[in-house]
C-alpha cells in the first residue's frame, strides 16, 4: 500500500494503482479524455500530463504507478502550459460545431476548454475534413471530425461488449473511428459509447437533438428493467423524461448498463401513463379521483372478502408490497395472493455481463414478502378460481413496464373472467379500455421514480432509490392504494414536505426557474461570448 | 579510411550463401558461442561496450540484463524495418550477408535463452525478404537452427516476418505490434518490451547491425571489440552516406571517425561547384548541422550530442548549396505526417500542423508569426508521447528554423526560396 | 401612490386651470393647422414613424442562400432569453452538411421584451430584432409568431439572408 | 449488403491453403492477417476491397474490424485500384536531393496521369512514397516488387517503356 502525494495532499492507494487513481481518491482535479477507469490504459490523449517530483520530464498519469513517497503535482505553469496544449492540439481539427451538437453542455472538450484554454486560435489552415453523421447501427450515429480518437469506444467493444465492431481506421490526423461497411454497430450494450465518448462524436439516436444538455435535471435511481438493478440517473425536465445513463456501482453493474434499461424512460412520461381513476361498467366509462375511487372500492372488498383475489407483479417496491400484502392479510384476511410471472421460460437466463431475464426489478424482494406472510399462491388456483367464479373480484398491480410482459394481452383476458377486475397500474393498457362484459375500476399509480422504496435485485442486493420528481400528480403509489382500500386515510406527515427552494432562499418564483433551466456547468456569461 | 570488420566480405558474393559464408569464417564461432555461458556472452557483450545501431544508442549488454530472470518463454526479434529516410545499410547487411545477422542472432538467442525468433523486414524490401528465407532455410538444413543446433542441446526456431509499410513499425513496441497482428501502434512503456513484448512475454529488439556484431564480439572478444572506435562509442559502424555528394554509399568505419572525412573521403567531396551547406548525421530525425558545425563533428554518440544531434541509425544525409531548406523540411514534414500512426493526439495533430504550416510558408503563404509556430508547436510537441516519433518529426524542425532562419524569413517576405527562387510553384503546378 | 394635496382658496376654483390647458391646446391646434411641418405628433395609423434600421423590434430569423431556415436549433436564444418567450423543437435534416434545424420555431411576442439577447447569443447570424414594431393581433394565438411569420412573412419579401455563407465556410475548413 | 460485399471475392484454393498455412505458423492467429492480407491483394489485382476485409474475416475467424484496421494502416495494402505495373517513386528527403520530385512529375507527365492514377490502359499507376531504402542510389523507384536505382528521367521511361 503505498503512499503518495498528490497536490500536496497525501494519500494511500493499493499496490499497483496508478497516479490517475490516486487522483480520483484525492478527487483533484486531473484532464484526461482516453481513461476510462472500466477500460484498459491507452494513454493516448497525452493530458493527464504531471509532474513527479525527480522526474524533468512530465509523466502521463493514467499510466504511471504511484510508488511509495511519489510526490506528484499538476498544479504548475509548466504542466498548465502542457495540458494547454495538447488541447489545443484536440481542438485544431475539432469542427467547433456545438451549436448542433448534442454534446454540447457536457462535452469534455468545453470543460477542459474553459479551464485551460480561452485563447485565440493559432492555426491558419484549412481544417482535416471528415465524414459527418455515419450511420453505425440502429443505436448510434457518428461524427468522426468531433472525434479526439481517444479510443474508449473501441476498446469498450473489444474489452466489455466483446464484439469488436469498431475500430480505428487510417493512420496520423487521417484516423477515424468507424465500422467496417457491411457490419453495424449492434449489440446490446452499444449506447455505453455513447455515455463514455468524452466529445460529441457518437451520440445516441434515441436521444438526438431532442433536449439541450442543460435544460435536463438528473436524478439517481435503480433500473427497473430487469432484475439485475443497474443504477442509473434519469434525465428530466417538465416536459417529461428523456434519457437513463448509468451510474457507477460496483457490486452491481460497474460503469454499464444496456441498451434495453435506457429505453425505461419511456413509459415515465405521461403519454403512456394512466392519469385518472376510471370505472368502466358495460361500456360506459366514468373517470374519478384515483384516491375516491381507492377509496370506494374498501366497502366492495370487505363484503366480498373471500372472493377477492390478489395478483401482484414484480414491478413494485419492497415497501409498497409489505403494505399491500399485509393490509389484504390482516385487514380482510385475504390469502389469495398470486405472483404474475412474465416470459416464464428466459426466466432465469443470465447473458453475463448484465442482462437478466427477469424482466422485473424487484422479484426477490416480492418473493421474501409473500414469505414473510406465508402466502403460497400458485397461479394455477387463480386460472381455477376464476373460472369456477370463485373469485368475483381481483385486484391486479399490472405492470409499469409493459413491454416485457409479453403475456399481458393473454392475462388481460384471464382476469376479465372475474366480475370485477380492479386494475392498480401506471401504464396505459389500451385492451383494458375495451372490456365490456366485466366492471374495469382502473387506479393509476405512480411510477418507480416518483416514490421511494427499494428493490432487491437477483444477486439479493437491496437497493434504495429516491424520489426523481413527479409526472402524473394523482397518481397513488401501492402503499396509498393499500391504505385507501383498507378504509383508512391518507396522513401526510409535515416533516416529509419537501420545503420548496424558493423559501429558504428568499428567491421569488420566477428565479427558481431560471436557475433549473441553467443548471449543468453551462455558464453563460453575458456580454464576453 | 574504412574499418572492415562487418563488411570484410561483402565484395564476394559466395558470401550470400551458406558455403561460401561458411568458407569465409562462418559459423565457426557459433560452436564457440553454444559452449560459453549464456551469461558470459551477455557479459562479453556488455563489457565490449555495443551500443544499439538501430537509433536510440542503448547499450546492447544492459538491455538483455533487462530480462527478468525467470523461466518464460522469450523472444529475439531483429529489426529490419529500416524505414529511416536516408538509411540503407540493413538492406545491404540482409542481401550481402544473410547468414551473419542468423549467425548473430543465434549467439544472441542463446544468450538471453530465447527459443524464438523472427527477424521483421519492411515489406518493401522483397528482394532481402527472398534472401533472408532462402538463408535461413539454409541454415536448418545445416542444423544451425532448429532442434539441438551442433549438439548443444540448445533448441532454436526463426522466422522471417514481412511488414507492410509503416516507418512506426522500426519503433520497438510498434514493431511487436504489428508482429502480433495489430496496427503497428507503438505501446505504452513501462512496461518495456524486455519485461512484457511480444505476446506479453519477455522480448529482445535489436537491430541488424547490432546483432550482427555480436558475431564479432565473441569470435575476438570484448577487449579486441573495444580497440575499434572510441571508449565511449566503441566499435565500428556502417554509415549510410547519401544526398549531394559524389560517391553515396555504405561505409564502414570507426566510430569517432571525422565526418569531414566521411564526406570528402569516402563520399569523394561535394558534386563540382557546389558547396557544402548542411548535413543530417543521423537519419531524418536528427537535428541538422550547418557546414560549419560538420567540419567539426566527429562520428560517434557523444560528440554527436554534445552538438544537439545524434547518430541515430548512421545516415549521413549532406545537403548542399543548391537546395533550399524550406523545401527539405517540407520533404520531412511530408513525411512524417503520412507516417505517424495516430495514436497520440501531439503527434498525430501536431505532425499535420507542422505539414500544413511549412506546405502554406512553400506556396507563398505563409505568415512571419508561422515561423515561431513552427517552433512553438514542435516545442510541444516534444517528449509528450508514447514514442519518439513526435520528438523526430519536431527536433528536425527546430533545429531547421534556428540554423536557417534567415532562408525561413526570405521565403516568407518574398514568396519564392532564397535558393531556388520560386521552383515550388513549377513542381506543384 | 403619493397624492399631492394643494393647499390655498384659488386652486379650489378649476376653471382657470381649464381655460390655461384650453389656451395651450388651442394654440397649438393654430399652430399645426397653419404649419403641418412642425407638428409633432402622427396621424396614426395613417401616418407612421420610420425608425432607424437598428431599431429592435419583432424579430426576423435569417435564411440561407437557398432560402432555407438559418437557424441550427441550437437554442442559445432560448436559454438566454430572460423573459422565456422562445420555444424551439429540432429535429435530424436530411442534409449531412446541416444536420439539425428547427422544425418549430415560436416566439411568444406578448412576453418578449426586446431586449435583444437571442441576437447577442446566436452564433450563426439566424435570430434579428429588425425594424418592424408594431404587433397588432386580434386572438392570443395572434401573437405566437412561427417559422413562416418570423422568415417568411410578406414585409421581408422572401426572407433575409444573413452574411454568413456555409458554403464559404466549408471551403475554408471552418 | 452484407451478401453482396461477401460473394464478390472468394480466394482461389492455392490462397485459401496458404492463408490456412500462415494462420498455423505464428504463435496467434492475429499475426497471419499480414500475410493473408498479401496472399487476398495478389488475388484481387493488387487492391482491396471490403468484400476481402469480409471474406478474410470469416475464413480466418478474426472480427473484421481488427482487419480493416490493418488494412488501412498499412501503405503497402492499397486501398485502389492499381495498374499492372505499380510504379512507386521515393520522394522522401535523399531522393528530393537527387530530383526524386522531378522523377516522378515527369512519370506522370510521360505517362499521362495524375498520382494514384491509372493509366487508361491498365498497365501503370504511379505513386510517391516514403523512403524505399535506396538513399544511396537516389533517386529511385521500385515497379511492383523490384528496385529500380540511379534514374534519371530519361532511364526511368526506358524501363517503364520496356514492360509489357
Amino acid at each position: 500500500m503505498p503512499k503518495c502525494t498528490i497536490n500536496g495532499k497525501e494519500v494511500e492507494v493499493k499496490d499497483g494503482q496508478t497516479i490517475m487513481e490516486a487522483f480520483y481518491k484525492t478527487e483533484e482535479p486531473i484532464a484526461h479524455y482516453c481513461y476510462h477507469p472500466g477500460l484498459s490504459v491507452a494513454g493516448v490523449c497525452r493530458l493527464c500530463i504531471c509532474d513527479i517530483e525527480g522526474n524533468p520530464r512530465p509523466q502521463i498519469a493514467c499510466n504511471t504507478v504511484v510508488t511509495e513517497g511519489m510526490k506528484v503535482s499538476n498544479k504548475s505553469d509548466k504542466i498548465k502550459d502542457g495540458v494547454k496544449w495538447v488541447l489545443d492540439f484536440h481542438l485544431i481539427n475539432h469542427p467547433l460545431d456545438c451549436p448542433v451538437c448534442d454534446q454540447a453542455g457536457e462535452c469534455g472538450l468545453q470543460e477542459q476548454y474553459m479551464e485551460f484554454g480561452k485563447y485565440d486560435p493559432e492555426m491558419a489552415e484549412h481544417k482535416v475534413k471528415k465524414h459527418k453523421v455515419v450511420d453505425l447501427g440502429p443505436t448510434v450515429v457518428l461524427d468522426s471530425e468531433r472525434c479526439v480518437l481517444c479510443s474508449r469506444c473501441v476498446r469498450f467493444t473489444d474489452e466489455v461488449s466483446k464484439t469488436s465492431e469498431l475500430g480505428i481506421f487510417n493512420r496520423g490526423d487521417r484516423s477515424e473511428i468507424g465500422t467496417v461497411e457491411g457490419k453495424k454497430l449492434d449489440n446490446k450494450y452499444s449506447l455505453n459509447t455513447v455515455d463514455i465518448c468524452p466529445v460529441g462524436a457518437l451520440t445516441s439516436k434515441d436521444f438526438r437533438f431532442r433536449q439541450r444538455v442543460w435544460y435536463l435535471k438528473d436524478s439517481e435511481t435503480v433500473c427497473n428493467g430487469c432484475s439485475t438493478g443497474c443504477n442509473v440517473k434519469v434525465y428530466f425536465n417538465k416536459e417529461g423524461f428523456f434519457r437513463v445513463k448509468p451510474v457507477y456501482n460496483e457490486k452491481v453493474n460497474g460503469h454499464w448498463m444496456c441498451d434495453e434499461g435506457r429505453d425505461i424512460y419511456k413509459f415515465l412520461n405521461k403519454d403512456a401513463r394512466f392519469t385518472t381513476g376510471i370505472v368502466r361498467q358495460k361500456g360506459e366509462q366514468t373517470e374519478m379521483a384515483p384516491g375516491a375511487l381507492a377509496k370506494e372500492l374498501h366497502k366492495e372488498i370487505k363484503a366480498k372478502k373471500d372472493q377477492v383475489a390478489l395478483v401482484l407483479t414484480g414491478q413494485y417496491t419492497v415497501e409498497e408490497y409489505d403494505a399491500m400484502v399485509s393490509s389484504m392479510v390482516k385487514e380482510f384476511g385475504i390469502s389469495k395472493i398470486y405472483h404474475w410471472v412474465n416470459n416464464k421460460e428466459s426466466f432465469d437466463s443470465f447473458d453475463g455481463l448484465l442482462l437478466r431475464g427477469d424482466k422485473n426489478p424487484n422479484t426477490k424482494g416480492l418473493l421474501q414478502v409473500l414469505e414473510k406472510h406465508q402466502i403460497k399462491g400458485v397461479w394455477g388456483d387463480l386460472e381455477a378460481g376464476l373460472k369456477n367464479k370463485s373469485i368475483k373480484t381481483l385486484i391486479v398491480a399490472g405492470p409499469e413496464n409493459k413491454a416485457v410482459f409479453d403475456n399481458l394481452e393473454t392475462h388481460v383476458k384471464l382476469f376479465a373472467q372475474a366480475e370485477h377486475l380492479v386494475w392498480l397500474g401506471s401504464a396505459k393498457v389500451d385492451s383494458l379500455l375495451n372490456l365490456n362484459n366485466v366492471k374495469v375500476s382502473i387506479v393509476p399509480l405512480k411510477t418507480f421514480v416518483e416514490k421511494e422504496g427499494t428493490f432487491i435485485n437477483a444477486a439479493g442486493l437491496e437497493q434504495k432509490f429516491k424520489r426523481a420528481t413527479t409526472v402524473v400528480h394523482e397518481a397513488l403509489t401501492l402503499t396509498e392504494t393499500a391504505i385507501l382500500m383498507s378504509g383508512k386515510n391518507l396522513t401526510v406527515p409535515m416533516a416529509q414536505i419537501e420545503k420548496p427552494a424558493f423559501l429558504e432562499n428568499k428567491r421569488r418564483q420566477d428565479q427558481v426557474m431560471l436557475e433549473n433551466r441553467k443548471k449543468n456547468e453551462f455558464v453563460f456569461k453575458r456580454g464576453s461570448l | 579510411m574504412e574499418t572492415k570488420l562487418l563488411t570484410e566480405f561483402y565484395h564476394l558474393d559466395e558470401f550470400r550463401f551458406l558455403d561460401g559464408y561458411k568458407k569465409n569464417g562462418g559459423y565457426v564461432n557459433l560452436e564457440k558461442a553454444l559452449k560459453m555461458q549464456p551469461q558470459a556472452i551477455i557479459d562479453e557483450v556488455k563489457a565490449s561496450g555495443l551500443r544499439g545501431r538501430g537509433g536510440a544508442g542503448f547499450s546492447t549488454g544492459m538491455k538483455w540484463s533487462f530480462l527478468p530472470k525467470n523461466n518464460e518463454p522469450r523472444y529475439l526479434v531483429c529489426n529490419a524495418d529500416e524505414g529511416e529516410p536516408g538509411t540503407f545499410k540493413d538492406r545491404l547487411m540482409m542481401e550481402r550477408a544473410p547468414h551473419q545477422l542468423i549467425e548473430g542472432m543465434i549467439m544472441s538467442a542463446f544468450a538471453v535463452g530465447s527459443k524464438k525468433s523472427y527477424i521483421y523486414v519492411r515489406g518493401e524490401y522483397y528482394y532481402p525478404v527472398e534472401v533472408l528465407e532462402q538463408a535461413v532455410q539454409e541454415a536448418y538444413k545445416a542444423g544451425y537452427l532448429g532442434k539441438n543446433i551442433l549438439g548443444s542441446g540448445f533448441d532454436h526456431d526463426m522466422d522471417v516476418y514481412r511488414g507492410a509499410g509503416a516507418y512506426i513499425c522500426g519503433e520497438e513496441t510498434g514493431l511487436i505490434s504489428s508482429l502480433e497482428g495489430q496496427k503497428g501502434q507503438p505501446k505504452l512503456k513501462p512496461p518495456f518490451p524486455a519485461v512484457k513484448g511480444y505476446l506479453q512475454k519477455p522480448t529482445i529488439v535489436n537491430n541488424v547491425e547490432t546483432l550482427a556484431a555480436v558475431k564479432y564480439i565473441i569470435r575476438d572478444g570484448a577487449a579486441a571489440y573495444k580497440k575499434f572506435g572510441t571508449e565511449k562509442s566503441p566499435g565500428t559502424k556502417l554509415f549510410s552516406l547519401s544526398g549531394n555528394v559524389r560517391k553515396p554509399g555504405n561505409y564502414e568505419v570507426n566510430l569517432g571517425y571525422s565526418l569531414n572525412d566521411l564526406i570528402n573521403n569516402e563520399g569523394g567531396g561535394m558534386k563540382p561547384g557546389r558547396k557544402l551547406k548542411a548535413v543530417i548525421p543521423g537519419g531524418s530525425s536528427a537535428p541538422v548541422l550547418t557546414a560549419e558545425e560538420a567540419s567539426r563533428a566527429t562520428m560517434d554518440y557523444e560528440c554527436l550530442a554534445q552538438m544537439g544531434t545524434m547518430l541515430g541509425s548512421g545516415a549521413v544525409i549532406v545537403i548542399d548549396d543548391s537546395q533550399c531548406m524550406v523545401d527539405m523540411l517540407g520533404v520531412l514534414m511530408h513525411f512524417y505526417h503520412h507516417e505517424s500512426c495516430g495514436q497520440c493526439t501531439p503527434c498525430r495533430e501536431g505532425t499535420g500542423w507542422l505539414n500544413k504550416i511549412t506546405h502554406s510558408i512553400l506556396e507563398g503563404k505563409g505568415r512571419l508569426q508561422d515561423i515561431d509556430l513552427l517552433v512553438k508547436v514542435a516545442d510541444n510537441m516534444k517528449g509528450r508521447t508514447i514514442c519518439a516519433l513526435s520528438d523526430a518529426a519536431a527536433l528536425p524542425v527546430l533545429s531547421f528554423v534556428t540554423k536557417f532562419r534567415d532562408e525561413f524569413e526570405f521565403y516568407v517576405r518574398e514568396g519564392r526560396s532564397k535558393v531556388r527562387g520560386s521552383f515550388y510553384a513549377q513542381m506543384h503546378h | 401612490m403619493s397624492v399631492v394635496q394643494k393647499a390655498g382658496a384659488a386652486s379650489k376654483w378649476y376653471l382657470p386651470g381649464i381655460l390655461t390647458g384650453l389656451g395651450i391646446t388651442f394654440k397649438h391646434m393654430i399652430k399645426n393647422i397653419v404649419s403641418k411641418k412642425q407638428m409633432v405628433t402622427l396621424n396614426y395609423p395613417e401616418e407612421k414613424y420610420e425608425y432607424s434600421s437598428r431599431f429592435k423590434g419583432n424579430h426576423i430569423l435569417t435564411v440561407k442562400k437557398d432560402g432555407n431556415i438559418r437557424c441550427t436549433a441550437c437554442m442559445l436564444c432560448a436559454t438566454n432569453c430572460p423573459a422565456e418567450c422562445i420555444k424551439i423543437t429540432a429535429d435530424e435534416n436530411p442534409d449531412p452538411k446541416v444536420e439539425k434545424f428547427p422544425i418549430s420555431y415560436e416566439i411568444d411576442i406578448l412576453r418578449c421584451v426586446f431586449c435583444g439577447y437571442c441576437e447577442d447569443a446566436c452564433p450563426v447570424d439566424a435570430i434579428r430584432l429588425g425594424p418592424e414594431w408594431q404587433t397588432p393581433g386580434l386572438s392570443g394565438a395572434n401573437f405566437t409568431y412561427d417559422i413562416n411569420h418570423l422568415a417568411y412573412r410578406p414585409s421581408l419579401k422572401g426572407g433575409i439572408q444573413s452574411h454568413v455563407d456555409d458554403e464559404e465556410r466549408h471551403k475554408e475548413g471552418i | 449488403m452484407l451478401e453482396t460485399a461477401k460473394s464478390t471475392f472468394q480466394l482461389s484454393a492455392e490462397g485459401l491453403a496458404e492463408v490456412k498455412k500462415e494462420l498455423a505458423r505464428y504463435e496467434i492467429k492475429d499475426s497471419a492477417i499480414i500475410p493473408a492480407l498479401y496472399v487476398a491483394q495478389k488475388e484481387n489485382k493488387g487492391f482491396i476491397t471490403t468484400a476481402v476485409i469480409h471474406h478474410l474475416g470469416q475464413v480466418m475467424d478474426i472480427p473484421v474490424s481488427k482487419i480493416n484496421e490493418v488494412f488501412k494502416f498499412y501503405t503497402m495494402f492499397n486501398q485502389v485500384p492499381v495498374g499492372k505495373h505499380h510504379v512507386q517513386v521515393c520522394t522522401n528527403i535523399s531522393c528530393a536531393l537527387e530530383g526524386g520530385r522531378e522523377l516522378t512529375n515527369h512519370i506522370c507527365h510521360e505517362l499521362g496521369v495524375k498520382l494514384g492514377e491509372v493509366t487508361a490502359d491498365g498497365r501503370f499507376s504511379v505513386s510517391r512514397v516514403e523512403c524505399l531504402g535506396s538513399c544511396g542510389t537516389a533517386p529511385m523507384m521500385q515497379v511492383n516488387t523490384k528496385y529500380y536505382e540511379s534514374l534519371t528521367p530519361e532511364s526511368a521511361m526506358n524501363i517503364l517503356r520496356g514492360m509489357k
